[in-house]
């Protein structure tokens, strides 16, 4: 069908290799290492654009390998697939710069860098996987890659976390695995995009097919933190700041909003999975989730826990949006797999800058912060307005276009929802602003690592004053062509076409 | 009539065989396994299988029961079964155990009451396959032998004979792992009154002649190469008990030399008529008789020493582990 | 049968290591040593060569003796021979060069073990005339030459702990070769041949029959260490030093599963009934379960990995229930028996390769420290990352995630699972998934953990992480070939023509 | 009644003494004998089908088998016997420790 090409395997392999090299190199070898991670992060954001360009001119890229009969490897690139590898490749090179500079004279700093590669790699791979089965691979490959980096602190705590993540995800994995296998067997192999298989089975099988729908909802809902799965995504939190960025925004959260989003439009199709109503649930499902994490959010003083409960939320925004049949809320879902993880990405650095800075971790030691830390509140504080869905910035675009939808397909309840958590949203985050720029600082404090004239070290500061214009950028000229938005509804479009 | 002796003899082999696991002294057990032994080679000689009954005998029964009976130095003599659990706290433990043995072993008693309803429904029952008695006849002439059992065993299933070779040269080298060292050192029990030794000595060439002529006559009758490897052993064993410990003397090549010499030559004759173009094993029938009887003798010495090794290292087992007269 | 291409292979791979290990006994310690690494290479080789020769002409056959079956015996090597011998030479060859290593490492501390050597070498003659032989007498032989060399190999530390357990491995095979002979006499008597290819011909439903089948599935389900005959595994298979553990779980136990899975296909086909598959499944499901329970509650390192070969030896049992299917009832596709096969294969050698992998690592961990208590692994991570890496990607293809062989073994299983319409057995597969993952990283969590207090790490030659870890890589690149192989065994007569005898017995269900 | 019955019965109940000695019977050597029972069992059923399908002479295969099992199990019960004499010798044990 189409023409095979490597492209899609060098687009893996540029983190890939690197990361197995970097296994391979000694501890105190940081310039080398920092070498080949920036040059894997560079390739890999050069070869998307690439396979971007192609793309937009009507090429195909295709990879496939014959496992087993009726089991193949097949990485395929489309727009969908396309658009969170984007994502995460761009997002990665951000954190890489930042993780060496964070990690900069820590220890295992040779183990770290390797999985943070390996991590991305699976992240890339769920978005280029061609089918169920290497979506599966990559799905699993994404939990043991991370894994490493959870407990990579290696204290008791993180330890403990570790097992949380594992037993949450390794369960999510298997339960996914065999909805998937149940699948393979009633429908034989599917091909994303290929939904006639499906359709042709509803009538004959309707419950085997919901049954496998929810098996396998609940396989990625682990990882995209859907109540009453999410009870990692907070546990996890006593990782390093690099590695929550990856966690929150580019990778894992992101591997099961993305999953979710296969399911729905390119494994069943959505036709099929209104005709056995399978979406209803998981809007309710997914609606609730996001009233709860906000009001947990509300309850934490830890600053990254908040973080985390304000991910479990955000998050669902985009099962709402799948959920909801029609274009607008599609492309909201869509548009906010990218807007979340850059706006999520900015607070993720933003507290990790303080913490690195001033040591501080609680909400209310970050009086004043606001002054000694300009540039990184500021990025944070456009991330928070565009959580709360503000406009110009990010958010906005994505829960005006939820709203949009739903009231297209008349499901107004959703419109309520949406206004319910933002008032959350500003209920939570707006202490934050108000301590940090508004209050006085308690007491005299000095930064604990050298940063120049800066408020801190380069390499801290640089990621998170990309990502939150990043922010500003994707709401501010979300009108014109190439944005994240314009892009997202050409999907969404085709997904309805299809 | 004969139908009574074969009830008889069956029932002996029964009783004999729940007697010897029974028995409350140890070295009851041993002599009652050695009198089943016996029995069931009386078994194999009233169903036609006078070889078998000759290897029961002496490899079963004999050699068998000659290692349990030196075993039985190691343990303590007047242990009976009950009192047995492990260490002297058995007395008090025992009460406790009967009742928490009395379900298990009721399962278990069960169990193999149904299992011996099966098996014995299904070998009563059992179709008859006819064997393979007529085709082993009808290819006798080219096998080179004129005793059946000895044809199966070193022509048509020579194969299964070549690895039992090595079963037990491999035996022997499981018996030194086992033991921790392979040293062999003066036997501990030694035959003191020199007239005993003359006897020993006298009988020594006779037991080995009588071998041989097993070996010999096992081409056209019962006997043939385990057999005689049996009687070959008993001499070594013999000596070494006379004092003369044949494996504290002999130099260690010639030692090993003689232990691998029927496995290796069976398989380097394989291999060389391989190398001609025939199976493993397969002999042109026109010199079968003449490379079997080769075949059979060195197998019959490498057996031999083999028994006779493992019995020499048994009776030393007993001694200081450090005391060493002749390394390997 | 005799139209097949005659080969000398077949003799030559039985053959040849016996030679070997024969010569070795000549030598002492350090020749005995390099006689026995030769040997082993070359049987390895021969192996490989003997492979690549049955994917050229097909099965091959060695009639040996020149006496054709039934008053001959009859090597056969076809597609599944193949695979096992060449999975065996693989594992066999890499352990090979790992016992080298182990012990001229501990040469000076009284550890060469020399009569190693021999012994494996016996073992390797075993599981080849094993894998070879067509002849159920013979089998027999051959599963003594490998009860025999194993458990001297497991004893050969002379550790008491060693010698308990080396015991009760011994008597445990020896009652299960005993049943196994068993019921080869009733099979004896009742068609007069021992050939598998007559067998299969003669042999009629019978009590008889039903009989040598309950014999022979319990003997040699004891010396597969099946639920619940696993009670010897455990501790022989932990105390064993480690290159001997690794050979113990990768290979010895997978000979009588073999047979098993001859006999029942090629044998027993028309006999089987849909309630003896149950059951051989069900002990396949609780040894999953309670295995992979056990393995989790250990705090010694190599006693949960002998655990969890319980478990995972459980999986290989839960093929036999997909073999025959309920009465009335239509499988889904056509390849449910494929599948089943295709898992049983890839589970043997995912199993094979990772599970010597990480009892080799396990031995790294000893000579390191001295000891194997899971909580002195702290910091392991940092001291030796290649074995970490070795057990981590071991303990991955141990639970069944993807791209591992035991991936492809799980996936394949389940596959046969649905389509056989035998859905139930799908909680016992993930529930052993889930408690693998538990075991394994019970293991590997406190390896990123700082140490604790003041340790000595000894140290360790690097060939022997390097051995650990291509072993673990292995584990992972049996995957690549699988399509091909999965063609290869098909072209099997067991694949193809074994499916219809099957069918017919389920579909009598006559039980 | 035929001989093969009579004896063929006797293989049964022997092969079945022999299971249950092993897993009753304390004492190692009284475990190995119990083995070697069970062998006595299975070569009788052997010998007795031999002497069923008997012509000239008995089946001489079934025969050449019960040898070449006797020297196996010879082989195997000395190795049984060599681990207890060493456990013994190291430990003074004379069964299984938690053996109940």
């Amino acid at each position: 069908m189409e023409t095979t090409s490597i492209l899609p395997l060098l687009i893996l392999g540029s983190s890939f290799i690197p990361g197995i090299l970097i296994l391979t190199l000694r501890e105190d070898q940081s310039a080398l290492r920092s070498f080949l991670n920036l040059f894997g992060a560079v390739a890999k954001v050069s070869l998307v654009a690439w396979v971007f360009a192609g793309t937009m001119r009507g090429e195909e890229y295709a990879f496939l390998f014959r496992l087993a009969p009726e089991l193949s490897f097949s990485l395929r690139v489309d727009q969908l697939g396309l658009f969170f590898a984007s994502l995460s490749s761009v997002l990665w090179l951000v954190t890489t710069l930042y993780a060496i500079g964070y990690l900069e004279g820590g220890k295992n700093r040779r183990r770290f860098f390797a999985f943070f590669s390996f991590c991305v790699t699976a992240a890339t791979g769920i978005a280029l996987s061609g089918n169920v089965i290497t979506f599966f691979i990559f799905y699993e490959f994404l939990t043991l890659s991370t894994y490493p980096l959870v407990v990579h602190s290696g204290t008791d705590h993180a330890v403990n976390a570790g097992r949380t993540y594992l037993w949450y995800t390794i369960g999510g994995g298997t339960v996914l695995f065999l909805g998937v296998v149940g699948l393979h067997v009633l429908a034989g192999p599917i091909y994303f995009g290929q939904t006639e298989m499906i359709a042709s089975l509803v009538s004959e099988h309707p419950t085997q097919l919901t049954i496998l729908f929810f098996l396998m909802l609940a396989g990625l809902g682990v990882k995209a933190a859907i109540f009453p799965l999410h009870g990692w995504l907070p546990i996890s939190m006593v990782a390093p700041a690099p590695v929550s960025a990856l966690l929150h925004a580019v990778a894992v959260v992101k591997a099961g909003a993305f999953g979710i989003i296969r399911l729905v439009y390119d494994v069943y199709g959505i036709d099929a999975a209104g005709q056995m109503n399978l979406l209803t649930p998981l809007a309710i499902l997914a609606a609730f989730t996001i009233l709860y994490g906000s009001v947990q959010a509300l309850f934490q003083d830890d600053f990254k826990k908040r973080l985390a409960f304000s991910t479990v939320s955000q998050l669902s925004y985009i099962g709402l949006g799948a959920a909801i049949v029609g274009v607008l809320s599609t492309t909201g879902a869509i548009v906010h797999l990218v807007h979340q993880g850059i706006m999520k990405i900015t607070m993720f650095f933003a507290a990790g800058n303080v913490a690195e800075t001033y040591g501080y971790k609680k909400i209310s030691e970050l009086n004043g912060i606001g002054r000694r830390m300009p540039l990184t509140m500021g990025a944070f504080t456009i991330a928070v307005f565009g959580m709360i869905g503000l406009p110009p910035i990010a958010g906005f675009i994505s829960k005006w276009y939820l709203g949009l939808g739903a009231v297209e397909a008349g499901s107004h309840w959703v419109v309520l929802v949406l206004l319910g958590s933002s008032a959350l949203n500003a209920a939570y985050f707006l202490p934050i602003l108000y301590r940090a720029w508004f209050c006085e600082p308690d007491h005299e404090a000095v930064p604990r690592r050298r940063t120049g004239r800066l408020e801190t070290q380069v390499l801290l500061l640089i990621p998170v004053v990309i990502t939150g214009l990043l922010s500003l950028a994707a709401g501010v000229f979300a009108a014109m062509a190439g944005s994240p938005l314009s892009i997202a509804r050409e999907i969404a479009e085709r997904l309805y076409l299809l | 009539m004969s139908v009574l002796i074969d009830i008889v003899l069956a029932i002996l082999a029964v009783y004999l065989a729940l007697q010897s696991l029974m028995a409350p002294r140890l070295s009851q057990s041993v002599f009652l396994f050695f009198a089943f032994g016996l029995a069931l080679a009386l078994t194999w000689i009233r169903l036609g299988a006078v070889d078998v009954g000759i290897a029961e005998a002496a490899i079963a029964a004999g050699f068998l029961g000659v290692l349990l009976i030196d075993a039985l130095r190691d343990f303590s003599p007047a242990v009976s079964e009950k009192q047995e659990g492990a260490d002297g706290t058995s007395a008090d433990r025992s009460t406790k155990d009967t009742k928490s043995r009395l379900l298990p072993s009721l399962a278990l008693g069960l169990g193999l009451g149904l299992f011996l309803l099966i098996a014995v429904e299904a070998i009563w029952h059992t179709p008859k396959g006819g064997g393979l008695t007529a085709l082993s006849e009808a290819m006798l002439a080219e096998s080179g032998v004129e005793h059946p059992v000895t044809a199966v065993l070193l022509n048509y299933r020579g194969y299964d004979t070549w690895l039992e070779i090595g079963v037990i040269l491999m035996g022997l080298l499981a018996i030194f792992v086992a033991g921790g060292v392979e040293v062999y050192r003066k036997p501990r029990v030694l035959v003191r009154d020199p007239l005993l030794r003359q006897v020993i000595l006298f009988f020594t060439p006779v037991l080995f002649l009588f071998g041989a002529f097993l070996l010999y006559y096992g081409k056209s009758g019962p006997g043939g190469a385990f057999q005689a490897a049996v009687l070959w052993g008993a001499t070594g064993i013999l000596l070494h008990l006379g004092g003369w410990p044949v494996f504290a003397v002999i130099p260690r090549w010639l030692r090993q030399l003689l232990l691998t010499l029927g496995l290796g030559f069976f398989l380097l004759l394989g291999f060389a008529f391989m190398a001609g173009g025939a199976a493993l094993f397969e002999y042109p029938p026109a010199q079968a008789g003449v490379l079997i009887l080769i075949v059979e003798a060195l197998a019959a010495l490498s057996i031999a020493t083999a028994l006779a090794a493992i019995f020499a290292y048994f009776n030393q087992m007993k001694d200081e582990p450090n005391e060493i007269e002749s390394t390997t | 049968m005799t139209d097949l291409p005659t080969s000398p292979l077949p003799a030559l791979l039985v053959g040849l290591p016996i030679l070997m290990a024969t010569l070795s006994l000549f030598f002492r310690t350090r020749g005995k040593a390099l006689v026995g690494l030769v040997g082993c290479l070359l049987t390895a080789g021969l192996s490989f060569i003997a492979f690549a020769e049955v994917t050229r002409r097909g099965t091959l056959i060695h009639i040996l003796g020149g006496w054709d079956p039934p008053l001959g015996i009859l090597l056969r090597m076809d597609p599944l021979a193949a695979v096992f011998i060449g999975m065996t030479a693989a594992v066999g060859a890499f352990i090979s060069l790992y016992a080298w290593w182990y012990f001229r490492a501990q040469e000076s501390t009284g550890g060469a073990f020399p009569l190693f050597w021999p012994l494996w070498l016996f073992l390797w003659a075993g599981l080849n005339g094993l894998f070879l032989s067509n002849d159920l007498f013979n089998l027999f032989v051959t599963i003594e030459v490998i009860g025999i060399s194993a458990v001297a190999l497991a004893v050969l530390s002379g550790k008491v702990a060693a010698l308990f357990a080396g015991l009760r491995y011994l008597l445990a095979a020896i009652a299960g070769s005993m049943a196994y002979l068993f019921g080869v006499a009733l099979l004896y008597g009742s068609t007069g041949t021992l050939d598998i290819g007559l067998l299969g011909q003669a042999l009629e439903p019978g009590p008889a029959t039903t009989f040598a089948l309950l014999v022979i599935t319990l003997g040699l389900m004891i010396k597969t260490a099946s639920f619940p005959f696993h009670f010897w595994l455990p501790p022989a298979h932990s105390s064993a030093l480690a290159p001997v553990s690794a050979l113990l779980s990768a290979l010895v136990v997978k000979g009588t599963f073999y047979i098993l899975l001859r006999l029942w296909t090629e044998v027993f086909g028309v006999s089987l009934t849909f309630a003896a598959g149950q059951l051989i499944g069900l002990a396949g499901a609780a040894a999953v379960i309670w295995g992979s329970w056990q393995a989790f509650m250990q705090t010694n390192l190599k006693l949960v990995v002998a655990h969890s070969s319980v478990a995972q030896l459980g999986y290989l049992l839960m093929i036999f229930p997909l073999l025959v299917l309920a009465p009335g009832v239509t499988a889904g596709s056509a390849d449910w028996l494929s599948s089943a096969w295709t898992a049983g294969v890839y589970q043997v050698m995912a199993h094979a390769f990772a599970k010597s992998s990480f009892f080799l690592s396990a031995g790294i961990i000893i000579m390191a420290l001295g000891h194997d208590r899971i909580e002195s692994l702290r910091d392991l991570a940092t001291r030796m990352p290649m074995t970490v890496m070795a057990m981590g990607l071991a303990g991955v293809s141990l639970i069944g995630l993807p791209p591992s062989g035991g991936f492809m073994a799980k996936w394949m299983l389940l596959k046969g699972i649905f389509l056989s319409g035998q859905w139930w057995w799908a909680p016992a597969v993930l529930a052993g998934s889930m408690l693998a993952a538990g075991y394994v990283f019970r293991i590997l969590r406190l390896a990123f953990a700082p140490a604790a207090e003041k340790q000595t790490w000894r140290p360790v030659p690097v060939a022997l992480q390097l051995v650990a870890l291509l072993l673990a890589l292995a584990s992972f690149l049996i995957v690549f070939p699988a399509d091909y192989l999965v063609q290869f065994l098909e072209s099997s007569k067991i694949f193809g023509s074994g499916v219809e005898t099957i069918v017919e017995g389920g579909g009598d269900g006559n039980y | 009644m035929e001989p093969y019955q009579i004896y063929g019965l006797a293989s049964a109940v022997l092969f079945v003494i022999g299971i249950a000695g092993l897993f009753a019977a304390r004492h190692f050597l009284k475990k190995i004998i119990a083995t070697n029972i069970m062998g006595g069992g299975v070569f009788l059923c052997f010998v007795s089908f031999a002497q069923r399908d008997a012509l000239a002479f008995a089946d001489p295969v079934p025969h050449a088998m019960v040898i070449t099992g006797i020297v196996v199990a010879v082989s195997s019960a000395a190795f049984a016997l060599a681990l207890t004499r060493r456990i013994n010798q190291l430990t003074g044990e004379e069964s299984f420790p938690n053996d109940k």
